[in-house]
């Protein structure tokens, strides 16, 4: 399969760097990785320091004003939900910086790694403690572009740049619903702080606009929390170093939206959408994923897969009311973090030490590293739930939730059923098989891993034990606080190992034998997955890579057609713009006032239009661009003398001058030139006459209608009363141009002059290179 | 241009154009002309010339570069523009003296507008020069 | 209005349509060609015309200052004419060298 | 030139004395002046100053009557119904000497009669003219030299 | 006259489009001249049209006799013409080099910064 | 007061002849033109605070009383943008002392270069109609100057079709002044508030309207008018096509937002809804467009396009939140699209192309380069806290408050779409390794060479992540701008002096 | 007196600038078509702008106008000079009835002698 991670990365920048600026990359500075781990543990100890008052049912409460005219504040909400998930995240964040300074010694972006994972926990911890939507929002995207570098860190790889990519335009998506959706919800409710909302329930569900609100917000949730079909992009992200697939990919990012399906709940749920949505997506994530898993041969994607499994149950059972689901929604949380951090870190131990995450040639490892096989034991007992693990005590407590779902127990609770059983199966293969049975050839000799990668696992493992035997702890501290939240009601929740014989621990039963069977038949059924999996006729990643190729042909498509690199294309359109919306507006808006009567003209006058219409006919007619010139000769004289006949001798004496300069530079340039080609002919030719006629037209009606309001002359006149009195000027065109209004012409000199410079660049620009 | 009969004519042509053009400038303000017309006709005096004798001749004659002429044009105008808000006025206020001024009679008028307008006339004279030299030695 | 005021007004009038014809002509043999040349001869005489319409004008309207249009226009006319010619000129020299096609408009 | 100088200075002075600088006072003031100097021009020595002026006169008006003369040919020659020219170009050479008599001469021929300067040979000694009735060459050509040249050159020598 | 001279104008942005539609970039120069000359001359009818009487204060008077031309359009055309000057002559020394550098008028043929996807395909490696 | 409100146009110009008449003295050019663009920024915020503490400023040309005489005005939206303008014609300047060599400077770079910039703000100050079509024209026929300066093929061609479709829009713009002249007999933009109102013949003023919409629309690149620009924008100096991108579009939009705030303004319903439609479909054109690109230029160049219609969205919703969207992504976008193509430019430098396919390996051999292009571009793309994400959270939440969900909707997408763009810019040039296996490093250039480049480059984007962490003081300064923009009677009063 | 006189020379003048237009477009060639328009468009012109000086008989005009006569008489014989040169060089064909080229036989033999 050949991921490449941490080490085998910076073993493949070595071949690809041509060797010339690998010495100054070669050792990053050393102090960033001896102090990484201090900020996760100090936020850990902050957030530890307030569980008591937490569990105890208060609400820590801050706020600062960020951007009080957009409503937009700086307020935490530590409650149970929020706590439970700071906690988690900035302790597995502890462990995960602590064994990636081992995993990772001595890679030349480490510190940048540094930046990316711990910019990447802040955001997570911005994001779970924020109390007001827009700043949860900013947090939130901020794990998106976060998870981007770091899915990327391996940037060498085209496969890790393609899944970063697609992680990030896909929650990316995601997250402008989202963002949509909270706009939405805050108008409804408004306010943005969650305080405000989360007690609003009942008018937010009966508000108008709660639909497209919770449509919306789910888009945002589930493709954070890569719900089936937008499940996708996680096993693709597995690209990313491990420590950083533990840590976004299995603890924290991908439980985001999930934090915001809890976080919601008292706003929004307990509608039929809301549960059905939720318990739909929820199942079919959940199985699809546990049977997508098995498939797996490489460690790490099983992981992935039972990742999504894991995602899809506690969408699952978000979607109820009932507290005791919830429960099972906040327990099976805590034990999946625990578990689930570990055995990434311990795939990751493995990978490191043998150099490979194939299962099938993974054997025997216990001895060679035996801290990492108890570990992966402990996390993997806990992940396949049996006693005395927490594990055990969260999927009792699933199956006890399940059932006690009121719409629709059965399908909830077959599929926890069928997802749990497959979950054995894959604790087998990921934790059981590898340690076990006889050695097997790896690319490397494997020995144990260094403290601080092993540490972190073996306490994680070892919690979920200890937990699982001391159920209250857990109980009193997240669950039922966290439940509390969640329903937004006080809950009295309690955790036990021992239920007494009861339709779960049947199921229990039952589980653990279907379990059993498919770990057996694994490698059977693997190949036969695999064929339903190719035969399956939608898959998300073939579908994205269809969408991607047809946005790029639509771009490509759409810029063919209209910036499609000639000119006289572009200029029809402009024009044609011009007259549609021009000549529209002058219809609809009823605009056009033709005059009554057609003035009697003066022969001269005549004349004088007639010999401009004519140059303008022979400019428009001829082939020879010598006649052309003349033609707009013959056009200028005749406006001139338009001037002379309407009192204008200044612009007459100018446009001549003028006129003369031009013809004199065309002379000059058209020495150079070849001769005019013909146009061609045909229904271009045909089309750029009909528009040319629009256009013409659009601007003659326009003319005449404004002809008909009779003209207000008041500045002319102020102009004309003080023009010798106050400018002491008697021609009062030239009083206007140097006086009244001196800045238009200096404006005007300042075009004239930079043309002469910008033309002189370009001439003589030229004419230097040339000769050199 | 190798014709004898344009370059004799050129010699006394330019001169009474440049003559025309400055009376243009002069008076534009009471009658018809100005610093646009005056400058043009200036430049197409200077075109002609450079059409007659050639163009490294018509740079000798204005001595300095067009591009120059334009430029310090453009310096006068824009000075003449800022000169009244060293009096307190607004940018663009014209400013009269009146020479000899006595009873009745305003004397000779100098004002800010002149000097604008000679700014004009330079900046269309070294724009136009500008243009057609370098268009006319490339080409 | 004295008698010769309106002889005056009547021979403006007879003048004016006289030059507009004029103008007509002139501007056929322009459009018309054939040579480069004949366009440029036609040019020229619609810019004599032009000045001698303002000069006209100036007179009708009893407005001397359209007379500076005239001169205006008499100053300049000349150079559009001389590049004119010197193009046909030059083009000939350069067409000479690179066969062209242009010697006759067509 | 230095009398033609002092004839501007006494017209001017005329025109002071007279109170009114209009075209008329200074031409009249100019008149009044050259008639002043020629009868004082024993005081000048040897100088060609009033035979200039004369010349001048002279080719101003012979030059105006030609013109018109020209064009009543060319009214004449538009109003016919046929057109019986018969043009050529002949070869003029010339005595003329410098810029400013050729270019006077050329002008003066193009704008007289019948014939149009169409170009000056390089060496400057032959003037190429176009004639509307070319049926003697040496006659044309006799015409042109003993008529505006000669004046053309009595005008400025 | 504004009724003709509306029509006029008409009639000249109707020569200068087609004109600036057609492939050879001399043609699109003649337009934008015609182009400016029909502006001008808009901007000159707007002010309406009064036969005759320059905007000039007689000498000795303070203001106008009578009725005279509208002064303002006038300096704004005049403005417009030398700004269009400006601009036509830049444009001239664009399509001068345009030629040099390009060898060709016709703009269809003009595909240095925009070329022809096909054409890009060949300049990649 | 009134020297205030002209300095931003004299001293630019004053500079570029000072600038011009030294361009043999290099180092004295050089240090005229930087020094010019400080002078600007200095004066431009001595202008704003006068406008921040005094309401709309105004003065009158020559002293002639308005509406006769030239107003030159400057509320807080023009006043913003005289700032932004030196900021960026400073940035750029600072960066074009390491790409502009002599030979261009000799033939007067810097003097084209102060005098686009006294284009831009005198069309941002003036309050005369005219005068706007003026300053317009400055600034284009600098900008033309500019564009072709070097006169490679590529810059000729799309120079051609540059200059050939901004001198129709000029035209029409031109005959709409003088059609509006010929209607209401003034050219005085506050006065024409009123006389526009005056007008008996609605329909007429709308058709007018439109017709700007046209003649701005070319300039500011809304669709379907666009073609200029990425036709040209990535062709000349990466100064150039720097200073173009933060500044020449803005001036379009600039003209449309006060047209259509203070002159046209009587049918709305009518000339809103049809910029309301132009702003969708630009947006999305615009980003295809991009979409279809492996030139970083012209990535950005169509990106220009798709943000100018998050700005027209902006005075199309015309709700006072949409103003404030409209002025604050203004703002936002000049800073950062002039930045990502200074960075574009250093990657250049570094890697020698701006084909995608043929660069690359910038991540890991400079770090700092690929900071100061992710703050930028991320920004542009809207992630938060930077810039964008404000100017963009602005106008959806202004759409969302009035019901327009369709065009909430493409303005979300759209920005997907950007996000798009500029990752594949970020994975080609900085993550994939460069195919001739380079690992390009800042510390190839030269000492001086790289403070010129990245201190402008550094400053936008720390001024980006200023705005985005602290958007407050933007935010309220936006609304009070919109809140002139909407109630323009504070304009008016100024300009016409009157108190009704 | 001055109505009558002005009224004469403009009609003379216009006249003559009529006879010129139908000269350059009924003439054969373009050397004798330049005839028409050297001598009697001057003329006419010419004429017309002594009108100016007659009608107004200001001294400023009246200098404008002789200003303009003369530079007319300066500028159109040599504007002839220029086309005909150009014609004949540009090899513009002449008339059918052209009886001597003296040019051409100079160029000939100035083109043997090289
Ligand atoms: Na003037
Ligand atoms: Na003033």
């Amino acid at each position: 399969m050949g991921y490449a991670i941490g080490m085998q990365a910076s073993a493949g920048e070595k071949s690809e760097g041509g060797g010339d600026g690998d010495g100054k990359l070669a050792a990053p500075a050393a102090w960033p990785g001896r102090v990484a781990w201090v900020l996760p543990a100090a936020l850990l100890l902050v957030f530890l320091a307030q569980l008591p008052a937490v569990a105890d049912g208060q609400v820590v409460r801050w706020s600062y004003p960020w951007v009080p005219s957009l409503g937009v504040n700086l307020s935490i909400l530590l409650d149970g939900l929020s706590l439970t998930f700071a906690i988690l995240i900035s302790g597995i964040g502890f462990f995960v910086v602590l064994y990636s300074s081992a995993y990772l010694a001595g890679h030349p972006h480490l510190n940048r790694f540094y930046l990316y994972i711990l910019s990447f926990m802040l955001s997570m911890l911005g994001l779970v403690v924020a109390d007001n939507l827009i700043t949860l929002f900013v947090f939130w995207e901020l794990t998106t572009l976060t998870s981007y570098l770091l899915i990327g860190f391996d940037h060498a790889s085209a496969k890790a740049r393609r899944s970063a990519l697609q992680a990030l335009l896909l929650t990316g998506t995601g997250g402008l619903a989202l963002l949509a959706g909270f706009i939405i919800l805050g108008n409804a409710a408004g306010s943005y702080e969650l305080t405000d909302i989360l007690v609003m329930g009942d008018e937010l569900r009966a508000h108008e606009l709660y639909l497209p609100i919770l449509i919306l917000i789910l888009a945002g949730a589930f493709t954070k929390s890569a719900q089936v079909p937008f499940h996708f992009w996680l096993p693709n992200a597995m690209a990313a170093p491990t420590p950083v697939s533990a840590y976004l990919h299995s603890a924290t990012m991908v439980k985001a939206g999930v934090y915001l399906l809890a976080r919601m709940h008292p706003a929004l749920s307990g509608t039929e959408v809301w549960i059905w949505t939720l318990t739909i997506f929820g199942a079919a994530t959940a199985v699809i994923a546990s049977i997508l898993a098995l498939r797996q041969t490489d460690l790490k994607l099983a992981l992935a897969y039972t990742t999504l499994m894991a995602l899809g149950t506690l969408t699952m059972f978000l979607g109820a009311e009932d507290s005791v689901a919830v429960a099972a929604a906040v327990t099976f949380l805590v034990v999946h973090s625990l578990y689930k951090a570990a055995l990434f870190l311990v795939v990751g131990i493995i990978d490191h030490e043998t150099g490979t995450r194939e299962a099938t040639v993974l054997r025997g490892l216990a001895r060679a590293m035996p801290i990492t096989a108890i570990a992966a034991a402990l996390a993997a007992l806990s992940m396949a739930g049996f006693p005395p693990f927490l594990g055990f005590i969260g999927k009792e407590l699933k199956y006890e939730g399940a059932l006690a779902i009121a719409s629709e127990p059965f399908l909830v609770a077959t599929a926890a059923v069928v997802a749990n059983a497959l979950m054995v199966a894959v604790a087998g293969v990921v934790a059981l098989r590898p340690f076990t049975g006889t050695r097997a050839s790896t690319p490397k000799a494997p020995h144990e891993a260094p403290i601080r990668m092993w540490i972190g696992p073996l306490v994680l493992a070892v919690m979920g034990l200890s937990f699982g035997l001391a159920p209250a702890v857990i109980a009193d501290a997240f669950v039922q606080p966290g439940v509390t939240a969640i329903l937004g009601r006080e809950e009295e929740i309690k955790l036990k190992l021992w239920h007494g014989i009861n339709l779960p621990l049947v199921l229990s039963l039952v589980t653990f034998a279907l379990g059993v069977l498919l770990y057996t038949l694994h490698r059977w059924l693997r190949p036969r997955l695999i064929e339903i999996d190719r035969r399956f006729p939608w898959h998300g990643d073939e579908i994205w890579d269809r969408l991607l190729d047809g946005l790029k042909q639509l771009a490509a498509w759409q810029t063919r057609v209209l910036q499609g690199g000639v000119l006289r294309r572009y200029l029809f359109i402009v024009f044609a713009t011009l007259t549609l919306s021009v000549g529209t507006t002058l219809l609809v808006r009823d605009a056009i006032d033709l005059p009554e009567s057609w003035p009697r003209l003066r022969f001269t006058g005549w004349a004088v239009v007639a010999l401009i219409a004519a140059g303008g006919l022979v400019t428009l007619i001829t082939a020879s661009r010598l006649a052309a010139i003349c033609g707009l000769g013959a056009v200028g004289v005749g406006i001139a003398l338009l001037f002379v006949m309407f009192g204008a001798p200044d612009l007459a004496i100018t446009q001549l001058l003028v006129e003369t300069l031009v013809v004199v530079l065309v002379a000059v340039v058209m020495l150079r030139m070849p001769q005019m080609q013909r146009e061609a002919r045909g229904w271009i030719r045909r089309a750029n006459a009909v528009l040319a006629i629009g256009v013409g037209l659009v601007v003659t009606l326009i003319m005449l209608a404004v002809l008909q309001v009779p003209l207000d002359r008041r500045i002319t006149s102020y102009f004309e009363d003080v023009s010798v009195p106050e400018a002491h000027g008697r021609n009062i065109v030239n009083v206007i141009l140097v006086d009244f209004r001196a800045l238009d012409t200096f404006g005007e000199i300042a075009v004239v002059a930079l043309a002469a410079l910008g033309a002189y660049g370009l001439v003589r620009g030229a004419a230097k290179r040339r000769r050199r | 241009m190798n014709s004898l009969i344009l370059r004799a004519a050129t010699r006394i042509l330019v001169a009474l154009m440049l003559l025309f053009s400055v009376y243009m400038l002069l008076r534009g303000h009471n009658e018809p002309g100005g610093g646009f017309g005056g400058g043009l006709i200036a430049a197409v005096g200077f075109a002609l010339y450079a059409i007659a004798e050639g163009t490294d001749a018509a740079r000798k004659a204005l001595r300095l570069e067009p591009r120059t002429i334009a430029m310090i044009g453009l310096a006068i105008a824009a000075a003449a523009g800022i000169a009244p808000v060293l009096a307190g006025d607004p940018p663009f206020t014209g400013l009269w003296w009146f020479i000899g001024g006595g009873e009745g009679e305003k004397g000779l008028p100098i004002s800010s507008a002149l000097v604008f307008d000679i700014g004009v006339y330079l900046v269309v004279i070294g724009s136009v020069l500008t243009l057609v030299l370098s268009l006319e030695e490339e080409v | 209005m004295p008698a010769s005021a309106t002889i005056l007004s009547w021979a403006i009038d007879a003048a004016f349509l006289m030059l507009m014809l004029a103008l007509l002509l002139a501007f056929v043999r322009m459009a018309r060609g054939p040579s480069l040349p004949d366009r440029v001869v036609a040019l020229d005489l619609i810019t004599i015309l032009a000045v001698a319409f303002s000069g006209l004008f100036a007179i009708a309207s009893d407005e001397g200052a359209y007379l500076d249009v005239a001169i205006a226009l008499a100053l300049v006319a000349f150079l559009a004419t001389v590049a004119f010619a010197r193009f046909a000129e030059r083009r000939r020299l350069r067409e000479e060298r690179a066969q062209d096609q242009e010697g006759r408009d067509p | 030139m230095n009398i033609f100088f002092l004839n501007t200075a006494l017209a001017l002075g005329w025109a002071a004395l007279m109170g009114s600088f209009s075209l008329a006072s200074l031409l009249i003031g100019f008149a009044i002046g050259y008639a002043a100097l020629w009868l004082l021009r024993s005081l000048f020595g040897e100088t060609r100053y009033f035979r200039r002026v004369w010349h001048a006169l002279k080719l101003t008006f012979l030059f105006l009557y030609e013109l018109l003369i020209s064009s009543l040919q060319v009214v004449w020659d538009v109003v016919t119904p046929a057109h019986r020219s018969r043009p050529g170009i002949i070869a003029l050479p010339l005595d003329a000497k410098g810029e400013g008599q050729i270019f006077l001469v050329a002008n003066l021929i193009s704008l007289t009669p019948g014939t149009l300067s169409l170009d000056v040979s390089e060496d400057q000694k032959t003037l190429y003219v176009h004639g509307m009735f070319v049926d003697d060459p040496e006659a044309l050509r006799r015409e042109l030299k003993e008529g505006m040249e000669r004046w053309v050159i009595e005008a400025l020598e | 006259m504004e009724v003709v001279l509306s029509v006029l104008i008409g009639l000249l942005v109707a020569a200068s489009v087609y004109l600036m539609l057609a492939r050879n970039l001399l043609r699109f120069v003649f337009g934008l001249v015609l182009l400016s000359n029909a502006a001008n001359l808009a901007i000159f009818t707007a002010g309406r049209l009064t036969p005759s009487v320059p905007p000039l204060v007689p000498e000795g008077a303070t203001v106008p006799p009578e009725v005279v031309a509208n002064a303002l359009p006038q300096a704004l055309v005049l403005t417009a013409i030398v700004i269009s000057f400006g601009l036509l002559a830049f444009a001239l020394a664009l399509l001068f080099r345009g030629y040099q550098e390009l060898g060709t008028l016709d703009s269809d043929a003009m595909r240095i910064a925009e070329p022809k996807p096909e054409d890009e395909e060949q300049r990649k490696p | 007061m009134s020297w205030l409100l002209t300095l931003p146009i004299l001293l630019p110009i004053v500079a570029a002849i000072l600038a011009f008449l030294y361009r043999r003295e290099r180092q004295r050019a050089r240090v005229i033109t930087i020094g010019g663009c400080l002078l600007l920024l200095v004066v431009s915020i001595l202008l704003f605070l006068e406008v921040w503490e005094q309401g709309v400023v105004a003065a009158q040309m020559g002293s002639w009383p308005s509406p006769f005489g030239i107003t030159l005005v400057a509320d807080l939206l023009s006043a913003v943008m005289v700032v932004i303008t030196a900021i960026t014609g400073l940035a750029v300047a600072l960066f074009a002392l390491a790409e502009i060599g002599p030979r261009r400077e000799k033939l007067g770079f810097n003097a084209l270069f102060l005098v686009l910039l006294a284009g831009v703000s005198g069309s941002f100050l003036t309050g005369d109609l005219f005068n706007l079509y003026v300053w317009f024209e400055v600034m284009l026929i600098a900008s033309f100057g500019l564009l072709v300066m070097g006169g490679t093929k590529a810059q000729l061609d799309g120079g051609i079709k540059y200059v050939a479709l901004n001198l129709v829009s000029t035209v029409f713009f031109l005959i709409g002044i003088g059609l509006v002249y010929g209607l209401t007999g003034s050219l005085n933009l506050a006065d024409l508030h009123g006389a526009i109102r005056a007008v008996e013949n609605q329909g007429l003023v709308t058709t007018l309207a439109v017709l700007f919409i046209i003649a701005f629309g070319i300039k500011a690149a809304i669709f379907p008018l666009f073609f200029w620009l990425p036709a040209a924008y990535h062709t000349p100096a990466v100064a150039v096509s720097a200073v173009f991108a933060g500044l020449l579009t803005k001036v379009g939009v600039y003209a449309l937002i006060r047209m259509f705030t203070l002159v046209f303004t009587e049918d709305v319903a009518f000339t809103h809804g049809l910029l309301l439609v132009v702003a969708a479909v630009t947006m999305v054109t615009g980003v295809l467009g991009a979409a279809a690109q492996n030139e970083i230029r012209k990535i950005l160049s169509f990106h220009i396009i798709s943000q100018i219609g998050y700005m027209v969205l902006g005075l199309a919703l015309y709700t006072p939140l949409a103003l404030v969207g409209a002025v604050f992504y203004l703002v936002h976008h000049i800073i950062v699209k002039a930045n990502l193509f200074l960075v574009g430019g250093v990657a250049r430098r570094l890697t020698g192309s701006f084909e995608l396919s043929q660069i690359g390996g910038l991540y890991k051999s400079s770090p700092l380069l690929g900071l100061l292009f992710l703050v930028p571009a991320f920004s542009l793309a809207g992630f938060p806290p930077l810039s964008g994400f404000w100017a963009k959270y602005i106008l959806i939440k202004a759409s969302l408050d009035i019901d327009a969900y369709v065009v909430a909707a493409v303005a979300l997408i759209v920005g997907l779409l950007t996000i798009y763009s500029m990752t594949k810019i970020w994975a080609e040039v900085f993550w994939k390794p460069h195919p001739e296996g380079r690992s390009p490093a800042l510390s190839q250039l030269g000492r001086r060479e790289r403070i010129a480049m990245l201190l402008p480059i550094s400053g936008l984007a720390i001024l980006t992540v200023v705005i985005g962490l602290f958007p407050e003081p933007f935010v309220v300064f936006a609304e009070r701008a919109a809140d002139q923009l909407l109630n323009p009677t504070d304009y008016i009063h100024t300009v016409l002096g009157k108190t009704e | 007196m001055t109505d009558i006189i002005t009224a004469v020379l403009v009609l003379a003048g216009a006249l003559f600038a009529l006879a010129a237009a139908v000269g350059v477009l009924r003439l054969p060639d373009i050397l004798i078509r330049m005839h028409a328009s050297t001598k009697a468009g001057t003329l006419g012109c010419g004429l017309i702008l002594a009108a100016v000086a007659v009608h107004f008989g200001e001294t400023g005009l009246v200098a404008r106008s002789i200003v303009a006569i003369v530079f007319i008489l300066l500028t159109a014989p040599v504007a002839g000079h220029m086309i005909g040169r150009a014609a004949y060089r540009a090899g513009v064909p002449l008339w059918k009835g052209t009886r001597i080229d003296e040019l051409a036989e100079a160029k000939e033999q100035r083109d043997k002698g090289a």
